[in-house]
């Protein structure tokens, strides 16, 4: 069953140089028990489309067009209190800077124990032993509960998120980089941990990151998103093994691996579209090597592939792209017309 | 390591420490002050044309030993040797050739440039205080041919603008060109690209890499991520706590490894290739606040190997193998 | 001789000479109070020197705290010119210190009140006379010819009287009676209201507060007033001036060094204890035992007191002093012994002088009661005594500004204000039917203080030019509203007795100015800036 | 951070910064011009046809705000007051910010002894209760401008030192300013050309908020008579009001020169408030 | 026990701060001309009274004589005879010290409360007319002088209305046994309104404009977000979690407000007749009492400083990441 669907959704930010649009039309779902790939560069519109999930878009921003459908409920038709009575209990976040997202004048025993008692009836004891079973789950010492936030390390601020996002067994968790400000090795801890953790509970969860290889690590779907497009959807050992869209292709050269052979890096010149104006064509059309006329007149069509898709004009010759891809010479700068 | 001095090195640290104090708040109100040891007796020895990574978790000292180097920092102990003087006894003078001959890169390429300057500012800065090139116009064909070797090209459309007027990827090759400007024969970049967006960060680490082995510079470059200081480095340093717990060719470290602490280290790498699954099995917990470090090898209570005597005892600096040393209680020096 | 006379505006001069720099009248410095302190001298300050500057003088304005142009000029003796208030309090009634105190040589040391530093050798053998002879109608005399010169001579011109306009409320009282130089301030003010209604509590608000009720070492004026109610001196100046037998039942001037005082009878102290001559005795032998800055300076002449009767007392002068008795024994008020020896003992002579004095004790008409400093200041009436008030007490409330005063007595807060009424405020009072504005003239004056020390001032023609420059009527007219009268001798016009009006009356006229000058050969450059005249030697006074 | 023109820049977008900057002008020229401007001589007793005083008379074609008790022209005193005000202000503002950021400068930046000094010289200025130090200066010194400068000049420079010595610690530490080190500067060049242009935003925030203060007290210290007794000035015109008792009755006389010293302060904080959100980012997106 | 030393820490420099400032006014005092005794030269007294007042005050001995003794008297805990009084000075001051404070913390108490409130509803409401209009209204407030805000507040509701008294502490007359007393009646509460509303009007313009900022600021944190998030009322996040942390500049701008008002008292103590301590040492100034002058000045510092320990230690209280060194 589908447990969350994107239904055409975009996103408009007001601002007085204009109307940006960070997402445009987007579709997009999940479904029980799974973990979905968010990735893209910075400023692609990755935290706008998770918060417009849980309906926290900053003042500015609005769902211009588009329904969101989570449990077969519009959630774009809520009321603020409906709404708000979902939040947490169905649907969990872990915000981009978990760091600053504990309250920094309360102990966090105090802040899960707030969490569980806004939606449910239930005695501060008993929310407090849960916050301690929680802290049992993600690896942290029930001692440690009445410690203020500046008294734990990066990594044990995100677990205590982490337990708290978990407090109320949500069917949905949404994290959005919860692990790109930690070191390797914790950053190895938690995901593991949270991989464990979604096994015991047929959870799903979407995790929103700029690093293919947590994606890798991790997910079993993954979204790449440039531009405020979904450029390419698919499983993950598909979209890694044979990349469709160019971006794909180049984003998977950009990182370097310890394992085999220590081949050069290839990095994507040029920077992203300024969304404030409104684009023609393919949004990759300026960074990619392999564009050509069409792509900058007409809208890439969707070409549907077994468990995805993705929006390239040239997607007939996805295959010799894809060796092109892998050689430096493809991606510099000079070989990319305007 | 032998202690002798070497003019082969540009730079010899030898056993140099640093000690902070800081201000530690518990449950009550007033502060308490500690020491912080983030560099504890480190010695190292940079050579010409060789670079050397230096990886290990946040807040384990590698920017303080990178400042240390360099002497924005005063070692609390220890001396760090240039050209057969220790550089905290430097006179004037000869700290401003100090100066002329060692340069850094910053993590935070926002932060790095003073935000009062235009472009031609920043990079004339240097030439003016060290009085190179005979006047101003010497000096803006200078700055101009540095800006297109690091690939700011045409170099007059960057010349004229603040730094706010640019992007991430664009001010770090500023500052590796202010960093170059002054021909340094040392190098060292700390975190170069630990701030940028994945894409680019590959054009800026081939650049750097280019720029190095183009002069022949030495070079030590810092990160915690391991796949980048492969990509970059000769020579690979470990850090942990203020130590360097093992130091090898890179290349060698990454097949042989001996100190578990590396060996995690490379487990917890993730790479983008769903085939591999991270599995850490040769650490636990997180690494301890750097004001209370535990007694013995600081590294026994994440070490799933640790033993009695790692409690108790320091371990000493073994030579494994050729070029590679290891401090670690698990591994006894090849010669004795 | 000039060739020619001087107009109105500009003075002639000849035009062959040629002025040397020299010869150029220094910038006189006058010295002003802040508005805050005392505006009257503040706009009176800066209108004189307006009118110099206008007969081609160079004046700079000076403003100073009070305590500082005290200091230097009061006492220093460092002025050019200031402008200051002498109170007329009813001990200055009789003239001494207008006359002596304020002109004779022998003050002008520095400390001295002779501020102007005047030495004229005829006045001061006039002004000797006046000191040692007790016969008043010789004084009087004498003063009359004193005034005379002063007038002439000016050293330190009066220039207004202000003329006191106090406010109560006369549907609650009667009978009630300023005088001269205190107004409703006054003794026999208080002794003689008289309540109409059941509310007998007088409620007294006024600016001024009370500082200290020690006898010996006070030194404002509220506090002597108040003071002045609570302890009974032997004798008392009256409303008229003449000094009347208070305490003291008659008193006889034996010789010009002795006086024989005999003591009323049954006059009890307010803790109860009778009254005697030893207590008399006891408060002159102590005030010199312990220094007391306040009644030392009163009897500085008394050399000895004996008691030769039960109820008689021998005072003995150490040398003739005629104010002796109007102000000297009229001031001092008598302490009981019982009460001073065992707090004397107790603190020493130190102690003694800064000790609060509370409850204070005495035997006058009012007793103290209670006093919240800055608040309330409570005394009731002393039905026992021989000159009871009508009154039942006196509630004595201070405010820091009058405003609230005015409005206090148009609501009805309190009943009588010591206050001198400002214009402004008499619009206010006129608005109320209940209120009732007395106006009596001060006796005391502003006065400008030349410093005879320097020139131009040591030179007559000058002093009497700056005089008649003085535009007193504007001021009288622009600073005080109208509510003052010009002043041309040093003793009042309102104190008849004492008082000369066949003097000089130097009253402003610029024309008049400009001739004193030009005669005495004072010269105008172009500017119309003054120079002395050649080979100048001032002449100190008129013969 | 930013640059000098992009804050003349910013300034021009921040509607507040330009309201007080507008307000701030005027007041500076009708300060210039008050000679000019001014009707009458702001202490010349004005008399009617008959000679006498006009005292209290409300606003008219003659005297557009009224006259005081004295007979003098309301309107030509508020014009002449704003001179006392515009150059205790200015002169105030910048003798503290200059000698605030000096020492915020030096002690931030080299630390040590001399901050531990200089710190402890601050915390002691601390603890200077202000209002009545600048009283008892200003009375014992004698009244007048120069003293009630020199009573909040003494004061105010700890406010500014301190908070730009903290602004200094920070900076010092800041990646640009050990990258200036590493290219040899000497210690007054990184002081003055690199450090001293990123605290001047702050420092401008000082000098509008100083300006602000020292109108501020100097219209209190006249209010209770520790005015420039020779000089007109906004706070002497209400202690005068206040002190013949005519401020319930001259309305003219009261509420002019109170708007104008709001108006004035108001520019202080206006300005100050808008180089606020320029040296603080943060403050910006409101 | 750390606490402690770190407050026996503060009050040494208070200590310290309050001897080099007692140095510095007690020679200035002396260093300029005019002595407490020729304030009094109308009075009449002659030559030798007048020294012997001087020698009485102490005045006679060479300056720096002076100054030891008085710091020795000041060791023991005396501050002098004032010179006007004859008194104790800390008697004379310590009457007029509680009217101040009294006025002073129920001002202060209002305007935190008001500027609190006001300054978070403001934030909370902000972009909109009912900020802005709340916000020039704390503006302009902030920036007016207060003496004039009080000489309006006086015209209109004492002398226009009359439904408040014109100034002064109590109505005149009245008797108090004890101090609760005199403070605690209906008469007093009337006397105290008006300036203790022109203060709290004017000290509730800066913890409102801070309070404001500091919300607008923690409104963007991300621990609101994640409190939002959580799905709790708008009201809960308002109250427990912005306002809580938001307010914690305003701690620290307690200590400069208070010692604002302390030493701003002096104007509206003029205006309203208040028997405070600001009003005592304008007159102790300008009558050369320096005893008087001196310990009032002493007791403002105190003040002062006290003030300042506790915001210091209230903030390090209330914020947990934040210790006191
Ligand atoms: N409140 C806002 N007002 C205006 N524009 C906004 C706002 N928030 C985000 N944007 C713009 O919307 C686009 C998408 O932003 P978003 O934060 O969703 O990106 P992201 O993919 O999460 O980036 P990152 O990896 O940096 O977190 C960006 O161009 C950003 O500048
Ligand atoms: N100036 C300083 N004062 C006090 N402590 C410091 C200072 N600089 C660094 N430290 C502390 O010293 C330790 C080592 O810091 P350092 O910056 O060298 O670590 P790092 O390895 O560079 O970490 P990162 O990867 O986060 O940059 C840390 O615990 C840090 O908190
Ligand atoms: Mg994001
Ligand atoms: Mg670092
Ligand atoms: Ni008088």
């Amino acid at each position: 069953m589908k447990l969350l669907e994107l239904n055409n959704v975009s996103i408009d930010y007001k601002t007085i140089e204009g109307n940006i649009r960070a997402v445009d039309k987007i579709c997009l779902s999940i479904e029980d028990g799974e973990i979905l790939g968010l990735v893209g560069e910075s400023g692609c519109g990755k935290t706008t489309l998770i918060k417009s999930i849980i309906g926290l878009l900053p003042q500015n921003g609005t769902v211009a067009e588009g329904e969101i459908f989570f449990e077969n409920e519009n959630l774009l038709k809520l009321t603020k209190d409906e709404m708000r009575k979902k939040r947490w209990k169905d649907i969990s976040m872990i915000t981009q800077s978990a760091m600053n997202s504990l309250n920094p004048v309360y102990k966090i025993s105090w802040q899960i124990v707030e969490a569980i008692q806004a939606h449910k009836e239930i005695s501060k004891e008993d929310a407090y032993k849960r916050a301690e079973e929680l802290f049992e789950l993600v690896g942290l010492e029930k001692g440690r509960l009445n410690d203020y936030p500046h008294q734990y390390s990066g990594g044990m601020k995100q677990r205590a998120i982490i337990a708290m996002a978990l407090a109320l067994n949500p069917k949905i968790i949404i994290a959005d980089e919860p692990t790109t400000a930690l070191d390797v090795i914790v950053q190895s801890q938690i995901l593991e941990r949270i991989n464990k953790l979604l096994e015991n509970y047929q959870g799903s969860m979407i995790l929103v990151t700029h690093d293919m290889s947590v994606i890798a690590q991790t997910c079993t779907k993954v979204a790449v998103m440039y531009g405020g497009k979904i450029v390419e959807y698919g499983e993950v050992n598909q979209v890694f093994k044979e990349p469709n869209h160019p971006y794909t292709m180049g984003l998977k050269n950009a990182f370097p691996s310890l394992v085999g052979e220590k081949n050069d890096l290839i990095s994507i010149p040029g920077i992203p579209p300024n969304l404030l104006n409104e684009i023609k064509g393919c949004r990759f059309k300026d960074r990619c090597p392999f564009s050509i006329e069409k792509c900058s007149q007409e809208n890439p069509k969707k070409t549907n592939i077994e468990e995805g898709f993705f929006y390239c004009h040239r997607e007939e010759e996805r295959e010799k792209l894809r060796v092109l891809a892998s050689k430096q010479e493809t991606w510099l700068q000079e070989n990319i017309k305007e | 390591m032998s202690s002798l001095q070497d003019s082969r090195y540009i730079l010899e640290a030898n056993n140099i420490r640093k000690d902070f104090n800081v201000k530690v708040k518990n449950n009550k109100i007033v502060a308490e002050e500690k020491i912080l040891k983030a560099v504890d007796n480190i010695n190292l020895k940079i050579k010409p044309g060789e670079t050397l990574g230096l990886v290990g978790e946040s807040g384990c000292g590698k920017t303080t030993t990178a400042k240390l180097l360099l002497g924005l920092y005063k070692p609390t102990e220890g001396k760090i040797i240039c050209e057969g003087t220790d550089i905290t006894a430097f006179k004037r003078k000869q700290l401003k050739a100090f100066r002329k001959k060692a340069q850094m890169i910053f993590q935070d390429p926002y932060e790095s440039l003073n935000p009062r300057f235009k472009i031609k500012d920043v990079l004339i800065e240097p030439l003016i205080i060290h009085k190179i090139g005979s006047n101003y116009k010497e000096q803006l064909k200078i700055a101009e041919d540095i800006l297109e070797e690091v690939g700011l090209k045409p170099a007059q459309t960057y010349l004229e603008r603040y730094p706010h007027e640019m992007s991430g990827g664009q001010r770090q090759r500023v500052a590796i060109a202010r960093a170059l400007i002054l021909n340094p024969s040392l190098l060292i970049a700390d975190e170069p690209v630990s701030m940028l967006d994945v894409s680019i960060r590959a054009g800026i680490l081939s650049l750097l890499r280019k720029m190095i082995k183009e002069r022949n510079l030495a070079a030590i470059c810092i990160s915690h991520d391991l796949s980048l200081i492969r990509y970059i480095s000769d020579y690979t340093a470990v850090m942990y706590l203020g130590k360097i717990v093992e130091i090898a060719p890179t290349e060698q470290l990454i097949k042989k490894r001996f100190h578990p602490y590396t060996e995690a280290l490379l487990e917890a790498v993730p790479n983008p290739d769903p085939d591999f699954k991270i599995s850490l099995q040769n650490i636990k917990g997180e690494a301890p606040n750097p004001v209370d470090k535990p007694n013995g090898c600081s590294f026994h209570p994440r070490c799933v190997k640790c033993m009695e005597i790692c409690k108790k005892e320091q371990p000493q600096q073994v030579e494994i193998e050729k070029g590679h040393f290891v401090l670690c209680h698990l591994h006894k020096n090849k010669n004795s | 001789e000039k060739a020619s006379e001087p107009t109105d505006n500009q003075p002639v001069q000849e035009e062959s000479v040629v002025l040397n720099e020299a010869d150029k009248i220094p910038a006189l410095e006058m010295w002003i109070t802040s508005q805050t302190y005392d505006p009257v001298r503040y706009e009176a300050g800066i209108m004189i020197a307006d009118s110099w500057k206008e007969l081609g003088f160079d004046v700079n304005i000076t403003t100073m705290e009070w305590a500082t142009m005290s200091a230097e000029g009061m006492a220093g003796h460092k002025h050019d010119a200031f402008m200051i208030q002498w109170g007329g309090k009813s001990e200055r009634i009789d003239p001494f210190h207008w006359l002596y105190t304020m002109h004779y040589s022998g003050e002008g040391e520095e400390g001295g009140y002779n501020v102007a530093g005047y030495n004229n050798p005829k006045y001061d053998a006039l002004a000797e006379e006046f000191a040692t002879n007790m016969d008043t109608s010789v004084r009087i005399e004498k003063s009359a010819e004193m005034q005379k010169i002063l007038a002439s001579d000016v050293p330190q011109p009066p220039i207004a009287h202000r003329i006191l306009t106090q406010v109560y409320n006369k549907d609650k009282y009667d009978n009630v009676t300023p005088a001269m130089g205190e107004g409703l301030y006054s003794f026999w003010n208080w002794i003689n209201v008289t309540p109409k209604t059941d509310d007998k509590i007088i409620k007294f608000g006024s600016v001024l507060d009370i500082k200290l009720l020690n006898p010996l070492t006070t030194k404002t004026g509220q506090d002597i007033y108040m003071l002045n109610l609570i302890y009974d001196p032997l004798v008392r100046v009256d409303i008229k001036g003449q000094v009347v037998p208070w305490l003291a039942e008659s008193y006889d001037v034996i010789d010009d060094t002795t006086i024989d005082v005999t003591l009323r009878d049954n006059v009890k102290f307010h803790d109860g204890k009778p009254l005697t001559v030893e207590d008399v005795k006891f408060t002159f032998d102590f005030a010199k035992e312990v220094s007391s800055p306040y009644y030392l300076s009163k009897i500085k002449a008394l050399d000895s007191v004996e008691i030769i009767a039960e109820n008689e007392l021998r005072f003995k002068l150490s040398e003739p002093f005629a104010p002796f008795i109007s102000n000297g024994l009229a001031l001092v008020g008598i302490l009981p012994k019982h009460i001073w020896e065992k707090e004397y003992e107790e603190r020493g002579m130190e102690g003694i002088l800064s000790w609060e004095n509370l409850p204070t004790i005495g035997s006058g008409p009012f007793m103290f009661d209670y006093w919240r400093p800055n608040e309330e200041f409570m005394l009731t009436s002393n039905k026992e005594h021989f000159s009871a008030p009508k009154t039942d007490g006196i509630l004595r409330i201070p405010f820091t500004q009058s405003f609230g005063v005015v409005q206090s007595l148009k609501s009805g807060e309190i009943d009588i204000t010591g206050n001198n009424m400002l214009p402004l405020e008499l619009e206010e009072i006129a608005n109320a039917e209940h209120l009732q504005t007395v106006e009596i003239a001060d006796q005391g004056s502003y006065f400008l203080h030349y410093n005879m020390r320097k020139a131009p001032f040591n030179d007559v023609h000058a002093r009497r030019a700056l005089t008649m420059a003085i535009p007193k009527q504007a001021i009288v007219d622009v600073v005080f509203g109208g509510r003052a009268l010009k002043a041309y001798s040093v003793v009042a016009e309102i104190n008849e007795t004492w008082h000369n009006s066949d003097i000089e009356k130097i009253d402003y006229n610029m024309n008049n100015a400009k001739k004193e000058l030009e005669d005495a050969g004072f010269r105008w450059d172009e500017n119309g800036k003054l120079y002395f005249p050649e080979n100048y030697v001032p002449q100190e006074y008129l013969d | 951070m930013i640059t000098l023109n992009k804050i003349l820049r910013m300034l021009r977008n921040n509607k507040v910064g330009m309201i007080g900057l507008l307000i701030f002008l005027s007041f500076v020229i009708i300060a210039v011009f008050a000679d000019r401007i001014a009707p009458y001589d702001p202490m010349k007793i004005q008399y009617d046809s008959d000679g006498g005083v006009k005292r209290l008379q409300p606003p008219s074609k003659e005297h557009y705000l009224g006259t005081t008790w004295m007979g003098r022209d309301v309107f030509s005193q508020m014009i002449v007051g704003s001179r006392i005000a515009v150059l205790v202000g200015v002169i105030s503002a910048v003798c503290v910010v200059f000698i605030g950021t000096n020492i915020g400068l030096i002690a931030g930046y080299f630390g040590g002894t001399l901050d531990n000094v200089m710190m402890r010289l601050v915390d002691i200025v601390y603890g200077i209760p202000f209002l009545p130090f600048a009283l008892i200066l200003v009375a014992i010194l004698g009244p007048g401008i120069k003293n009630i400068i020199l009573a909040i000049v003494l004061i105010t420079w700890r406010n500014s030192s301190r908070v730009i010595r903290s602004q200094v610690l920070s900076l010092k530490n800041r990646t640009f300013i050990e990258a200036a080190k590493l290219s040899g500067a000497s210690h007054w060049r990184i002081i003055y050309k690199h450090i001293a242009p990123n605290v001047m935003p702050l420092s401008l925030v000082y000098v509008s908020t100083t300006m602000a203060s020292a109108i501020m007290t100097e219209s209190s210290l006249s209010f209770l008579g520790f005015g420039d007794p020779l000089q007109v000035s906004w706070g002497k015109i209400l202690y005068a009001c206040y002190s013949s008792q005519a401020m319930f009755k001259a309305w003219w006389w009261m509420i002019p020169p109170g708007i104008a010293i709001t108006l004035l302060v108001l520019s202080g904080y206006l300005m100050g408030r808008a180089f606020e959100e320029i040296a603080n980012p943060k403050l910006r997106e409101r | 026990m750390r606490l402690l030393k770190y407050i026996t820490k503060r009050i040494l420099v208070m200590l310290l701060t309050l001897f080099v400032l007692v140095t510095i006014l007690f020679f200035l005092f002396r260093v300029v001309p005019g002595d407490p005794v020729s304030m009094f030269i109308d009075s009449g007294l002659d030559r030798e009274s007048q020294e012997l007042l001087l020698k009485h005050y102490g005045l006679d001995k060479p300056i720096g004589q002076q100054y030891i003794i008085y710091i020795k008297n000041l060791l023991k805990g005396d501050f002098g005879n004032s010179f006007q009084y004859g008194k104790s000075a800390l008697e004379v001051i310590a009457e007029r010290f509680c009217n101040t404070m009294i006025l002073m913390v129920t001002s202060l108490i209002i305007a935190f409360f008001i500027g609190i409130t006001a300054g978070a509803a403001l934030a909370w409401k902000r972009n909109t007319k009912f900020d802005m209009i709340g916000t020039i209204i704390a503006l302009i407030v902030r920036c007016a002088p207060i003496f004039w805000t009080g000489m309006i507040l006086l015209s209109i509701f004492a002398f226009k209305l009359k439904i408040l008294p014109l100034g002064g502490m109590n109505t005149p007359g009245m008797r108090f046994d004890n101090l609760l007393e005199k403070y605690l009646n209906f008469d007093f509460l009337k006397h105290l309104i008006l300036p203790a509303v022109t203060a709290a009007l004017y000290s509730a313009a800066t913890p409102l404009l801070v309070m404001r900022t500091s919300m607008l600021e923690v409104i963007k944190e991300d621990y609101i977000e994640l409190a939002r998030a959580k799905g709790l009322k708008e009201k809960r996040i308002m109250r427990k979690h912005a306002m809580r942390t938001a307010l914690l500049p305003v701690v620290t701008i307690f200590a400069v407000q208070a010692g604002f008002a302390i030493g701003g008292s002096v104007l509206i103590e003029t205006v309203f007749r208040w028997p405070g301590m600001g009003r005592e040492i304008v007159l102790a100034v300008s009558f050369r009492d320096y005893p008087l002058a001196q310990t009032a000045f002493l007791l403002i510092g105190v003040m002062t400083a006290l003030f300042n320990l506790i915001a210091d230690i209230l903030y390090a209280y209330l914020d947990p990441r934040v210790a006191l060194d």
